[in-house]
């Protein structure tokens, strides 16, 4: 039966995961996401799950990834400062195969910054805040039914890819009610173990086709042996071996980029004639469609991208729309991060423009409208 | 008299109950922060003891100490 | 002619205040008590240096007319290390919460207490995460709740005075906010042991601890930290049974040891005859 | 049509829990949409009070309140800090025991507010005997004074939001409310 | 009949040998004192999972033919807590070294401890950082030479077992690889407390600590080792002076409470039907 | 007097430290970085100055930013999961504005990866790792000179923008043997005091034209307060209000982006009437010279860009160069990551070839060399 | 007869100084890893005790406990 | 001209040392330029050592040895697993009583490596009665078998390296292994 409520976006979020099948959560407090904390220590215990609040987040990622190896999948979920301090263990994540959800509420950034205050700052973070080379899966919602929604499919795409997934919400989407619709059954992927042909040397990392090897749990007898350090197929260490580490570490991205149309989402409203896109992502989307309209009503080609997965980038798509389009338009919380993918992307053909904005407080429309009404009379030039 | 800062007493009314000797009421009146600010009711029951200074969170309250 | 205020506000920033604390709430006394406790030991206001890390706790140094970090969560007693060796001559005080030292910061808490660094650490323990809305802390007691406890806390809570001792610290007390007097004495031999001191004081949250657990009146708070203390001595005739729900309060620790700063500064004097190179980003040449 | 609603108040009025009923009112019975938000940071300690709802039968795009057309005052505090984006001809409710309308004699003269006056507090004090019901005998003045959400709804969402056993008490406070705006 | 190999072989993933440890490092004895610990108890190797943090003694889940996690360092600990409360039916074992588990990971040690939670630590404590090439530790003894400690560390180490029993932990022992047979024996009662155990098994590195400290053979290690052991019950017996320098051995804590995988399934009976969600990932339907 | 040593380029490294003026060292050992403490715990005390092994990379972090606020100059030194764990630190030194230095000597990565071989993989980490929007400065050496070089330039750098500074070498450089000269005297930035008018109230943050306020030690009597919190000039926090915010982080940023021109170095060789160039930092660049030289012998019109300051990224230099440059070849030992900001400055003028190589060895001339006659030939097409 | 594994032995002497009853004694030869690998000089004196077997870091120690 | 020079031995021999002294000498008492490498990570433990050294007149761009044209082999262990890509007409020089040689004569022939035997450990323990500079007595030899640098240069750098009062000893081993080489 389909259920409604009004709920907090941070609360959507736990409800998202547990509909998803988290069963554990580790956490440690921080505003804007303690919510997303307190609710899950209520829901687990209700649905058979665990939830422990740990020591600091550096346990708490740790303590996720341990758990996603003992067969249940599980979550973590912080903002600002706390995201900083698992970059270590999100590299592990990756290196490991874990399927792991991280959420993070972006706040008003660098450092302790405004703990209170709306940001998409840490997107660039994302992709890039652990040592070393990885791709990433991140999705950023910009409503509470979003929240729910991206929650269960970022659950879905760490059990498809075996990594560590972002959900990067921020501070506006965390914390607004809004109505939720719990849908009576979400359509979940579930892990599936390895098989063996009879006689068959189990190699834990030895990847079929997609990239993706089968994962067990602890416990069923596979006997495997999960490290952090550059692993050869059998999962044993081999660290000076530069073909063994290039296979892996080319693997790992391979998993996400060579996967990308299955991953990247994305939502196009008015772009089939469009010569200006508004490209966003997250809450500011909400103000870019009002703009549009409005835009639209004023005789001006404008379209809207909505980017779901900001991570990994449209590309494809974006190089579509740069055949028609002259010029996109990026609202972000920040001083210019996503954006930079935009210009890689479409920079070589259209104008790209930024409309960065700190501080905390979201766009209004009326802010995209004026620059969409510049721009566009900028081209009548 | 002792006296009780009223731009920054916000009514915790820890000082009524740590005096030993009951020197300090809540008044009837609000403050501008909507706070309920105690007075000494009974300041020369007062021994100067300097409890209430100390317990007094935000620094809001003066124990006169002068011989007048 | 004196001016007729609160004798610890000269010590603050009169530009700040009144503070951010919620009414009631036992930070403010705490820092009376540590303004009371220098005033009566022999160091000297300003030559002090205070640092803290995240929290309501963590915030007093920002009030106080002096020089001050307010840092990371958790890892205070890392910046105040690198202060303090830096510039021995500081009086360095720490301003930390339960959450703060000892649940995410609680590795730098033992090393720094293990390293006997010279620097007076009050931890003002309130049982809970007040900043961040009322979450339990490692120090919440069995039983309590907290909106991340809310079927009530299992875990069995840190005694934080006895792990610190444990840690190698050489002073080490605990008192409450409703013994600001004793509290204010401990701070004071506190700051005049050269070596690490740390001072638990068991504060009120009414906002969030008080609320989640039947004590939503500062008064409330205090009341039950007074009556549900026993001191040290007598704690040592009780059962365990007994102890249950109680806080010991007195001295946990008084055995001064050479110190880092000391043992930095004598690995200077065997291997140079220039001393120590302090505040040696301002010197011309090198 | 989109309706912006503010409420202000100090800490314990239960302030944000009128605005998460309204939002919850609209948008589960009434058939609207709603967002709800509300101040958190260091201003949202122990002092002042705040929660914002918007209202449409739209879907919401941009969520939070940008010039209220609805804003109840239930301290001093909030009604000065928060008064001054209210719409010309705004409605303005307010506690009339626990503000000073002299201070806004001349806003709501200028800004030719409807100005409503609900005695929340002392309603609940007095005719329910609970203080705490003070924001839902404030709810039902809203309902009355706005119609920003149907009768119907609004007890619904309380129903759906108060602890089980305190229903009745509820919604005599609504319709005590309700009563108080002529 | 049996092969003619040694009897902890076996245990061993055979592909992988011999192992990467020096010729005589003390990790090979810790191994195989936790084998004859096992085969003691009444805990089921196949049931058996490890972790294990970074460094030469956090190599040796490695190989061991079981699950294991080789996680970063200082944080096996964290990770072993969500594998545990994942699935409270294995028997999770716990490699780690004194830079893993005191120095970088002391947080988490504490905390594990003071959650009591159903663990098997053993903490290979060969007082340096072998893996990175002799570094002193939080347990170097003062004095001791390390290459960040040229002139000789000046800091009192960390008494790690009495640390841990501070913390809550209800199992505590300490041996040294010349008590192999003790060690084994702590092991078996460390995997049967239902609680957190922790053993500190004191060992030689003749890598680096041996040659930075006139103990260059493994043989001279050992029996230094020996030499300087003194059994927790002497030893309450003598001064702090005498026991400069000397290594307490025997069982430093042994009372079992409650621990964190009951109460966490304690809060799921109380609150749902369907039981602990174990290998739920692998669920079809929620 | 000049003197001459043959010394490890981690060696050189603590050298170049203590000529500097580093009086400060907390680090934590991590390979392949160890040696620059092992070389400070001699070092310092032999100096006036402290060392302290601190219990991890995050005490370090901010033991040095505590040692800094002292009045010393301080430094610390790590790798791969070592500097994932300073970022949280790392953002509280940018927004209090701290001059610190942090050398990482890359090693190969993801996660705990390969721990003794060399890697430019945590060049995207050093500009994006914290959360939060702010800016970099990072110098990459490639031999043992210019580590005890950048070493100090990284001081200077810190101090005059009151940065943290990163020095981002790589094991190749950190362990290898070459001679090192040390002059006999270096010029080093000393700090400066703020200095008050009689009766001018104290505004620790209330920045100067070029957005650098002057910094006071604790104890000198300014009573500064110090936060991470977003902060108005007084230093007080202020963390709701979006100009204070927006002001604080634009000036964070401007600090580095408008001084652009003072801060970037690089070395061109051969590029006058280059149609190729090959872009380079850090070790990469000793084979980057054979290869060009020998390029050069073939007839081909390549010519060398070695970048000592990958961060910030000079871009005017290579826009100069794309005016006569068709192709651009960046040799770098990861996937691909500065190559993406020589894409966003050249790629709308030229075409931007990657030598991205992982596993741990150094490219080889010849490998260079092998691409740079491919770009060569498809130009003839 | 006691048995070393020369292909595990890493020649630590650990098992001859550990013996009790003095069993094993340095052998001439080296194993291919430049490690002269002890041998049971003196295995009659063996009561199997184990000691060697579990102070073996390498795992390359087997002592013959069947009853020949 | 480019020279790279490869030395392997097991730990304890102080491989790396020579690989250092050779390195000091070229560059900073030949006045040539030199680079000195070894190996790290797993393989570096307790068992095999390495090092290998770089020489030029001009100044070294890429700093690995490729493939080196001179190889001290002071293990079995270090022969067999380093000398695969010595190069052609190579000179390669062993401690005899360490290696065996049969393992490498196919390998000598065909690459026509020019083979050099310094009984180093011995002449060390037997002529100098120090166990320890067996790695200067193979310097000696290597100054002797290949001039890759000169003999003050090596004096030179041997004394600025090994610890004060051993210098004697030192000079002494250096010239033993000098006189090794026919
Ligand atoms: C790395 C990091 N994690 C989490 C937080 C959020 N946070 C701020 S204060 C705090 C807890 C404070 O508790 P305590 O130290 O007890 O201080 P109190 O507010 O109770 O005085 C937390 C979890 C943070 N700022 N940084
Ligand atoms: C975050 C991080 N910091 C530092 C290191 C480098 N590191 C690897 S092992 C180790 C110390 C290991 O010491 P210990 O735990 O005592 O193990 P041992 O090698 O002595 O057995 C260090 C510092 C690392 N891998 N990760
Ligand atoms: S000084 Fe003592 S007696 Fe006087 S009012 Fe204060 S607490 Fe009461
Ligand atoms: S203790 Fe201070 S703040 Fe509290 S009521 Fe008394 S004067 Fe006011
Ligand atoms: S939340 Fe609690 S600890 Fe924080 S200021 Fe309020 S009462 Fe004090
Ligand atoms: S370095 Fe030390 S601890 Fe590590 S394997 Fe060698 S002897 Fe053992
Ligand atoms: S079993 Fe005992 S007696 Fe026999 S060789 Fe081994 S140690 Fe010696
Ligand atoms: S103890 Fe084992 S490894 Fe050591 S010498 Fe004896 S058999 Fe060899
Ligand atoms: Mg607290
Ligand atoms: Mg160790």
């Amino acid at each position: 039966m389909v259920e409604e409520r009004f709920v907090l976006g941070n609360e959507a979020c736990a409800l998202g995961a547990i509909a998803a099948g988290c069963r554990f959560f580790a956490g440690y407090p921080i505003t804007p996401s303690t919510e997303i904390a307190e609710n899950m220590s209520v829901l687990l215990p209700k649905n058979g799950g665990s939830f422990v609040q740990m020591e600091d987040e550096i346990a708490s990622a740790g303590a996720i990834i341990g758990a996603s190896w003992s067969g249940v999948k599980s979550m973590t979920a912080t903002s600002g400062p706390g995201i900083s301090l698992m970059q270590e263990n999100i590299g592990y994540g990756v290196i490991t195969e874990t399927p792991i959800v991280i959420i993070n509420v972006q706040r008003g950034s660098p450092s302790t910054g405004q703990p209170t205050m709306s940001s998409q700052s840490d997107m660039m973070q994302a992709r890039w805040g652990s040592h070393g080379d990885y791709e990433t899966i991140a999705l950023s919602p910009s409503s509470v039914q979003e929240f729910f929604d991206f929650t269960i499919k970022a659950f879905n795409l760490a059990e498809e890819y075996r990594v560590p997934v972002l959900v990067m919400s921020d501070e506006v989407v965390g914390h607004m009610r809004e109505k939720l619709i719990i849908p009576d059954s979400v359509d979940i992927v579930k892990r599936v173990r390895p098989e063996l042909e009879e006689g068959e040397q189990y190699l834990p990392y030895d990847a079929p086709e997609n990239g993706v090897t089968p994962m067990p749990a602890f416990g069923d007898g596979f006997n495997v042996h999960v490290t952090g350090l550059t692993h050869d197929k059998r999962g044993y260490p081999d660290t000076n071996d530069a073909e063994t580490h290039t296979d892996l570490v080319e693997r790992l991205c391979d998993k996400i980029l060579k996967n990308k149309d299955k991953i990247c989402s994305y939502k196009e409203e008015f772009c089939d004639d469009a010569e200006i896109v508004v490209v966003s992502y997250g809450s500011p989307y909400r103000s870019v469609l009002t703009a549009v309209k409005e835009a639209r009503e004023e005789g001006i080609k404008v379209g809207s991208l909505k980017i779901d997965t900001p991570w990994p980038f449209p590309d494809e798509e974006i190089s579509k729309l740069a055949e028609n389009a002259t010029d996109f338009i990026m609202p972000e919380m920040n001083l210019g991060q996503m954006v930079h993918e935009l210009e890689r992307v479409a920079g070589k053909d259209a104008n790209v423009h930024l409309i960065g904005k700190i501080g905390g407080v979201l766009h209004t429309p009326e802010e995209i409208l004026e620059k969409i009404k510049e721009v566009a009379s900028k081209k009548e030039d | 008299m002792n006296i009780i800062d009223s731009m920054l007493c916000k009514g915790c009314d820890i000082c009524i109950s740590v005096c030993p000797k009951d020197v300090y009421a809540k008044s009837k009146e609000v403050n501008s922060k909507d706070v309920y600010v105690p007075y000494p009711a009974n300041q020369e029951a007062c021994v100067k003891c300097g409890l209430c200074e100390i317990s007094c969170p935000d620094q809001a309250l003066y124990v006169d100490r002068e011989v007048e | 002619m004196a001016v007729k205020e609160n004798p610890y506000k000269k010590y603050l920033r009169e530009d700040r205040l009144p503070h951010i604390f919620c009414p009631g709430c036992g930070n403010g006394i705490v820092m009376n008590a540590f303004f009371k406790g220098l005033e009566g030991s022999d160091v000297d206001f300003d030559n002090v240096s205070m640092v803290s890390g995240i929290g309501c706790s963590s915030r007093i140094p920002g009030y106080v007319k002096c020089d001050s970090l307010h840092t990371t969560h958790g890892r205070a007693l890392s910046f105040a290390t690198g202060l303090k060796v830096g510039n021995p001559n500081q009086d360095v005080v720490v301003f930390t919460g339960d959450g703060d030292a000892a649940s995410i910061g609680g590795n730098h808490l033992i090393h720094a207490a293990r390293r006997n660094i010279d620097l007076t650490v009050i931890c003002i323990n309130n049982n809970i995460y007040g900043m961040t809305g009322g979450q339990i802390s490692p120090t919440s007691p069995k039983g309590s709740f907290g909106t991340t406890a809310p079927y009530g806390s299992r875990d069995v809570p840190f005694d934080l005075a006895s792990l610190v001792t444990a840690a190698g610290a050489s002073y080490v007390a605990r008192w409450t906010t409703a013994h600001p007097m004793q509290l204010a004495k401990a701070i004071t031999k506190g700051l005049e042991n050269k070596g690490f001191s740390f001072i638990e004081a068991v504060s009120q949250c009414p906002t969030y601890y008080g609320r989640k657990n039947k004590l939503k009146t500062p008064v409330l708070g205090m009341d039950y930290l007074k009556a549900n203390s026993v001191t040290k001595r007598r704690s040592e005739k009780m059962s365990e049974e007994e102890l249950i729900g109680k806080i010991i309060v007195g001295e946990f620790a008084n055995r001064p040891h050479k110190e880092l700063c000391d043992n930095e500064e004598d690995l200077v004097n065997e291997n140079y005859d220039g001393g120590l190179a302090i505040k040696s980003a301002f010197w011309e040449e090198f | 049509m989109r309706q912006e609603v503010r409420i202000g108040g100090f800490g314990g009025q239960g302030v944000i829990m009128t605005g998460i009923v309204i939002g919850k009112a609209a948008s589960l019975f009434d058939g609207k949409n709603a967002v709800q938000t509300q101040s958190y940071g260091p201003e949202a300690r122990g002092g002042a009070s705040k929660t914002e709802v918007v209202i449409s039968d739209e879907p919401i795009d941009y969520p939070k309140v940008q010039a209220p057309d609805i804003f109840i005052a239930m301290s001093q505090t909030a009604l000065m800090k928060y008064k001054d984006d209210l719409k010309e001809e705004g409605i303005l409710i307010i506690d009339p025991d626990l503000v000073n309308e002299d201070d806004i004699a001349d806003f709501v003269a200028d800004k030719k507010i409807k100005l409503f006056r609900a005695p929340a507090t002392r309603t609940a004090t007095d005719v329910i005997g609970l203080r705490v019901v003070a924001n839902i005998v404030m709810m039902g003045a809203i309902v009355k004074a706005t119609g920003v959400v149907s009768v119907e709804a609004a007890k619904e969402a309380i129903l759906d939001s108060v602890p089980k056993g305190t229903e009745d008490k509820n919604i005599q406070a609504f319709e005590a409310g309700y009563g108080l705006i002529e």
